[in-house]
């Protein structure tokens, strides 16, 4: 279990051979890559900037993949998430699930998602040509979060 | 307290963060005396459905206490991920 | 769309990479890495053997994989499974998906998992101190195909 | 035509693929000719819910016509992934 809050970049491949080091009891290992699209809703994107609040940020990571790791039987988890100025296609977040099973790795990867995107203290603010505008919250996000409440 | 404001709450309010002295119970007893001092913080606090509370860097609720609480952010949903 | 079958081992980060190249409109990249347990049913394994059926297995795969990119938005797949002698914390599997969003790529690479599972021509035998014994297909590996039937 | 086998259908019968003439008509009737030969095909095919066929590499069934096909493989069920 590790969590980072960075503004530089990370390595997937490093990050999942770290999370396998020396183990050979794992079965399956999920990542999530998420990236600056170069377009949102029909209109060009030149940057993104991402806002958090320092403190709480690195508390609520940590909280989210504590709760997954009591849900699943997971043998190791990652969430490294960026802040400041990305460009187009740069990398935003990383979550990485390792567990004997693959159900157990894809479910808890897609939990820490729902929960980055609508519980972690970070806001995006989009760079177009008519200025930047903050990204809004989508509803469907919201929903998806609900469906592990109901399990 | 420490109040901060985030995005763009903290853009229509011009500060990321202030020392505020006060006697409100509630987070809701906060917002209603931010919002008497200046138009931009009534502007700030116009659609409180767009805002979110953290106190002492918990996610809490507008009718939380503030009783004890050192560190209170105001912000609108988050976006993360 | 890529499909390989191959002895040699991969490198997750360098085919993630190749999948996102030079591209910006990109969301959401998921991988599915699949490894040798070093246990199976409380018994050590000292290695795994994967048989296949050459020509059919491409096929298959490539079947598969379309299957995916027409059912789901997705940018770009990947599939890499090997074959041959494998020791326990050797990767067998590589599934990458990419997708404008991440709910797309997820149930894309739970997809192409599920299929692989059951419908790609592989056996695996399992090396233990008692002998070497064929893998035998899990009910949950069908009943988790039959979801995609359903949706 | 050829036919194949895999995994432990390849070790009960003792070689990974043969030419075999037949005039069997479905999947089934050539599966009776092969267990009719001898104690090792009787053995592979002796439980045939846990065989699968493929014909000319496509995935099949033990009903269907072997009219036309070069290529007939039986396995056990697969286990990929």
């Amino acid at each position: 279990m590790s969590v980072s809050v960075q503004a530089e970049d990370f390595d997937v491949g490093a990050e999942m051979a770290a999370l396998a080091e020396g183990r050979t009891d794992i079965g399956a290992i999920v990542s999530f890559t998420g990236l600056v699209r170069d377009m949102a809703k029909g209109a060009a994107i030149s940057d993104m900037e991402l806002e958090h609040y320092p403190g709480m940020t690195e508390k609520a990571l940590k909280e989210i993949e504590a709760q997954a790791n009591a849900r699943w039987d997971l043998q190791g988890s990652r969430i490294i998430h960026r802040y400041g100025r990305l460009a187009p296609g740069a990398r935003i977040v990383l979550v990485l699930t390792a567990s004997p099973h693959r159900q157990a790795a894809f479910e808890a990867a897609e939990f820490l998602m729902d929960y980055l995107k609508s519980r972690a203290p970070f806001w995006k603010k989009e760079g177009t040509a008519g200025g930047g505008h903050w990204v809004d919250a989508r509803e469907a996000d919201e929903d998806a979060l609900k469906r592990w409440d109901q399990e | 307290m420490q109040v901060l404001y985030f995005a763009w709450l903290r853009e229509r309010i011009g500060i990321p963060r202030e020392e505020v002295e006060t006697s409100a119970v509630t987070v809701a007893d906060l917002v209603a005396e931010l919002r008497g001092r200046e138009p931009r913080y009534e502007l700030a606090f116009s659609d409180m459905k767009s805002v979110r509370v953290a106190l002492d860097q918990e996610l809490s609720s507008l009718d939380a206490s503030l009783d004890g609480v050192r560190e209170v952010a105001f912000f609108p949903p988050m976006t993360g991920g």
